[in-house]
């Protein structure tokens, strides 16, 4: 027991050190870098709290598609003037690190107060896990237990791409996001983006379909999907699609469209709403799961690229 | 016989850290990008493919062994095409006056 | 002290290294990391909760797991809001610093007829 | 299985007006964005009778029934599953965000058009899908009755708000922007944090659930006291207001009237459903008495505030913070079972929403007025009367409302909480309440005096260069604002029972 308690000790230490550096570290760009390796430690962590579909969404989203956004911001923001306040300075910062000390202390007795006997919704989840024809009780909460919350979350997704659109200037509206990749790829790249997509095609759709029994979804399939349009971009073989086309609109708000669709047609096929007819619903929810994967990836690849930036360039 | 799978595990493993080992106090040590990137790249790929390789045995079934050369194989192309990027701003950096 | 207390207290850990990076950095891009740093705190904290819950030959609370994909993807599209709203805040204002005194009123647009 | 657990509860037809509130903005939004052009307009237009009246029929059912309309999504009971229900107070707040959601846009039809040569514009498409996005999520904020699920609310309705702010694009909306997303995402994180405490003690999210449970222990202190936090920055009571004036003040018109009126009443909405709803007699007293103090203070800092402002349209954001502080004076009169007790909820209730009407007209008057002497300069308002009498007039009666004149909607709100606190014995806040309106009317009356007064200037320059006039349309939509503000003070006793219906004075019925 001691040595499994080892690893996770020196593990959450590690982490702990790498979330100080980001915090701490003198440039923006070193902190960028350091989030990154934080949020893979922590996808270590959360596969040592024995949550593997979370374990998934903190490396592909958490620190893959979030670091590749901030690495991209990081490099067109840079540091800022030399001379500029960098911080907080003097009492103002001693007064804040007491008061986050205080914080963490107050968390901390708070997790230390628990009850010794959990409160959980475990044995309720696991009891109703058949009827949801799902083997994964995660993706039953996601999708069948508080399907309304999955439902918001993927339109929230959509609210983001509209208001990063919004932030364009008025000239370049209509336009294409700036491309990730420079005009003229280097060789390597271009390489890469040629081999890996195919891959990563097959491991997003993969992890969508073992969603159902295994540790895996839509949220993480789309974003490895995601991961991969975004690779062919940077490899200058795909120009970003320009943000009135029909089709990528249609992409993007299809996967809840469907979604909520099915839930109004819970009220007439299963008396609620987002209920699933008795039998199928594992059905309903892989057709649902399969719609969302592609407009998540859709949307994580939007917010990725940000607003649109040029007009109308061949 | 299991007693030797394990041994060879450990051994394999052991080999494996030693040259990430290598590979980080090469990182601090060097001057300049393109030696760091030449150790790193060592570490990589030889660090990654004996703990790999060490593992194998250990795996329940062909299915769990593939993946982790398929792992090991995405982690080479990553590695190889970054550092050839990394190496190419170097030049150009250096070739700067 | 098992392994899920220990994934507690790092929680409230690194909320704690987050608050304090959000509150005193004046680079908003650090705000940005420091807001994350938070982000992944509270969920780890919401891990061990699900893991302390496991029953029923579940090894975890899968309740507290599936909000906690939810989070992360929530988080992510707030960062992303967050970034593109930093790039045009650096196009217009031409430095990453969000400056602390707010101004009030001076920075006002002068409304003129468009 | 899922017909046995719908039986055992009386889920009546009626039930079903809660999720289609929810679905339906979410629809229409798609629908507009995947269109895009004129149709995003069309769309949102043809969406506003549907939504007023879906908030109206729910108002109705919760009056007509004496009892709050309860929804368990996708038919499973909570604890597992999520219930989402209105309230008596809820209710009203839907049909409010409904009414002047509806008006605002419709002020908006002239701010945001699309030119005849282009197919779309970036401020066009981002106005209507944002607004529907608004409204979608204040529908789900105020029937919200699982912590998480209002948790997606609150931040449904942080990206849709947070753009409003710059979407005419100057500089000084972007710095404004940014403030708001930082302070609205620690808001959110926080609330979170006490989301997990929460469950982490007591295994459920669910309101009515937590209701029975909780007991005043340290989890639950904590978990309280940070979800109030974040939920205090996200409506900016006072000194976590920083961000509001330059956002709301430096928006288009309708934008600031939407996020003024309605945008910081739905986190405001959670913290009465935490203190009021959630939380046991015994353990929200002293947090109710410190919210009331916080409150006091926000109106007198706010007030004092907007009384040194320079331009009209900051001096309305800060009147905001002020009016935002009469709102937490409820806190402390509301709890237990006294008899004062529903006189207060009701006169809360009435506050939130007739400063709501209120501020909305009033925005929209300071844009009308905007467009007619070119600038909002406090300075340069002298015999704006002549120049623009309808838009002063519409300010002057949202003005009285906000003061709490006779016989608005703002003196019936005012009234039922001074008489609460003169039967309770918080003498305190009755002064409060009496020295912020004076207050108030201070700060208006340097708009509406020099307005009124003769503009000694010759009128050369106005016969020479025609003043444009302010669009009829926007001047009948404020003015229909405002009226509504004063009217509530005529409000029948229907609104009171329906106000009282499912009040926390009232017994909190067992859910399950």
């Amino acid at each position: 027991m001691t040595l499994s308690f080892g690893f996770d000790l020196s593990l959450a230490v590690l982490t702990l050190a790498v979330a100080g550096y980001a915090i701490g570290a003198r440039e923006s760009f070193a902190s960028v870098v350091a989030f990154i390796s934080y949020g893979v430690l922590l996808a270590l962590v959360w596969v040592r709290l024995s949550a593997v579909d979370v374990a998934l969404t903190e490396a592909a989203i958490g620190s893959g598609v979030t670091g590749a956004l901030l690495i991209g911001a990081a490099a067109k923001v840079g540091e800022g003037a030399v001379d500029a306040p960098r911080s907080v300075r003097g009492a103002g910062r001693l007064l804040t690190a007491l008061f986050c000390i205080a914080t963490t202390l107050g968390i901390a007795t708070a997790f230390l107060s628990l009850p010794e006997k959990a409160p959980t919704l475990a044995p309720l989840a696991a009891e109703h896990l058949p009827s949801t024809g799902l083997g994964n009780p995660v993706t039953a909460v996601l999708l069948s237990y508080r399907a309304i919350d999955t439902l918001l979350e993927s339109v929230v997704l959509v609210f983001a791409v509209v208001g990063v659109w919004t932030f364009a200037s008025d000239r370049d509206w209509g336009g294409r996001p700036e491309s990730p990749g420079k005009d003229r790829p280097e060789q390597p790249l271009t390489f890469l983006g040629q081999i890996l997509p195919p891959l990563g095609i097959l491991v997003g759709v993969h992890l969508v379909w073992t969603g159902a029994t295994e540790p895996g979804g839509a949220f993480q399939g789309g974003t490895v999907l995601a991961a991969a349009w975004i690779l062919v971009m940077a490899a200058g073989l795909r120009k970003p699609p320009s943000i009135e086309g029909a089709w990528l609109r249609f992409a993007l708000i299809g996967g809840p469209a469907l979604f909520l669709g099915v839930g109004v047609a819970g009220f007439a096929l299963a008396k609620a709403f987002l209920a699933y007819p008795e039998g199928h619903s594992k059905a309903f929810i892989l057709v649902i799961e399969a719609a969302l994967t592609f407009s998540i990836a859709i949307a994580l690849g939007l917010l990725a690229l940000g607003a649109p930036g040029r007009k109308g360039h061949p | 016989m299991t007693l030797a799978i394990d041994a060879f595990t450990i051994l394999c493993v052991c080999g494996g850290l030693f040259f990430f080992l290598t590979g980080a106090i090469a990182l601090l040590r060097f001057p300049d990008t393109l030696t760091r990137l030449h150790a790193l790249t060592k570490a990589d790929s030889l660090g990654l493919g004996l703990i790999v390789l060490g593992l194998l045995p250990q795996c329940d079934g062909f299915l769990a062994a593939a993946k982790l050369i398929l792992i090991w194989a995405i982690a080479q192309l990553g590695g190889a095409t970054l550092s050839q990027l990394i190496a190419r701003i170097a030049a150009i950096e250096n070739s700067k006056p | 002290m098992n392994a899920v207390t220990l994934a507690g207290l790092a929680g409230a850990a690194l909320i704690g290294m987050g608050l304090f990076g959000l509150v005193t950095h004046s680079h908003i891009l650090r705000k940005i990391v420091a807001f994350n740093v938070i982000g992944s705190g509270v969920f780890l904290l919401f891990g061990a909760v699900a893991r302390r819950g496991a029953a029923s030959g579940l090894n975890a609370d899968p309740v507290p797991q599936a909000l906690v994909i939810t989070g992360i993807v929530v988080a992510f599209s707030a960062t992303a809001l967050a970034v593109a709203l930093l790039l045009r805040y650096f196009k217009e204002v031409g430095s990453p610093f969000l400056a602390d005194d707010p101004g009030a009123g001076a920075s006002q647009p002068d409304h003129e007829r468009p | 299985m899922i017909a046995s657990t719908l039986s055992q509860l009386s889920m009546r037809a009626e039930d079903a007006l809660l999720p289609v509130a929810i679905a339906l903005p979410v629809g229409a939004m798609l629908l507009a964005l995947c269109l895009g052009g004129r149709w995003t307009e069309r769309i949102a237009v043809a969406f506003m009778p549907i939504g007023v009246s879906i908030a109206g029929a729910v108002a109705y059912v919760v009056w007509r029934d004496q009892r709050p309309l309860v929804y368990f999504i996708g038919g499973w009971a909570p604890p597992l599953g999520v219930a989402i229900r209105a309230d008596g107070v809820a209710a009203a707040m839907l049909l409010t965000s409904a009414l002047i959601a509806s008006a605002a846009g419709l002020f908006a039809c002239d701010v945001f058009r699309v030119k005849p040569g282009e197919k779309e514009n970036r401020a066009h498409l981002g106005f209507w899908t944002l607004l529907l996005a608004i409204w979608a999520a204040l529908n789900c904020v105020f029937v919200g009755w699982d912590l998480f699920s209002i948790y997606v609310g609150l931040e449904m309705l942080t990206f849709a708000a947070v753009p409003l702010v710059c979407l005419k694009g100057q500089k000084e909306t972007f710095v404004a922007a940014m403030r708001y997303l930082l302070f609205a995402l620690l808001g959110s994180v926080l609330y979170l944090l006490g989301a997990t405490l929460v469950y982490a003690a007591y295994g459920s999210l669910d309101i009515g659930i937590l209701a029975q449970k909780i007991q005043p222990e340290a989890a639950a202190w904590i978990a309280l006291g940070a979800m109030t936090a974040g939920l205090l920055a996200k409506t900016a009571l006072f000194p976590l207001h920083i961000w509001l004036p330059p956002a709301h003040a430096g928006a288009a018109p309708p934008a600031s009237a939407i996020l003024s009126a309605l945008v910081v009443k739905g986190s405001f909405f959670v913290v009465v459903r935490l203190w009021l709803t959630l939380a046991p007699v015994q353990m929200s007293e002293a947090p109710a008495e410190l919210l009331a103090i916080l409150g006091s203070v926000a109106i007198f800092a706010g007030s004092v505030l907007a009384l040194r402002q320079e331009r009209l349209k900051l001096m309305i954001a800060y009147s905001t913070v002020a009016q935002i502080g009469y709102l937490f004076l409820m806190f402390p009169l509301a709890i237990g079972q006294h008899p004062w007790a529903s006189a207060a909820w009701s006169g809360g209730a009435l506050q939130a929403i007739s400063h709501a009407f209120a501020k909305a007209a009033m925005f929209l008057s300071a844009g009308l007025i905007v467009d007619v002497v070119g600038h909002d300069r406090l300075s340069g308002l002298r015999g704006l009367g002549r120049l623009a009498p309808q838009p002063v007039l519409i300010f002057a009666l949202a003005g009285m409302s906000l003061m709490g004149l006779p016989p608005s909607g703002g003196f019936n709100a005012k009234w039922l909480l001074m008489s609460a606190s003169v039967q309770s014995g918080h003498w305190a806040l009755a002064l409060v309440m009496a020295v912020g309106g004076l207050l108030t009317a201070a700060y208006l009356y340097r708009v509406i005096a020099p307005a009124l007064a003769p503009a000694e200037n010759a009128p050369a320059e106005s016969a020479s260069t025609p003043t444009p006039k302010a669009s009829s349309r926007g001047a009948a939509l404020s003015l229909a604002l405002a009226l509504a503000a004063i009217l509530l003070g005529f409000a029948p006793p229907e609104l009171a029972s329906l106000l009282a219906v499912g009040a926390p004075a009232a017994t909190i019925e067992r859910i399950e």
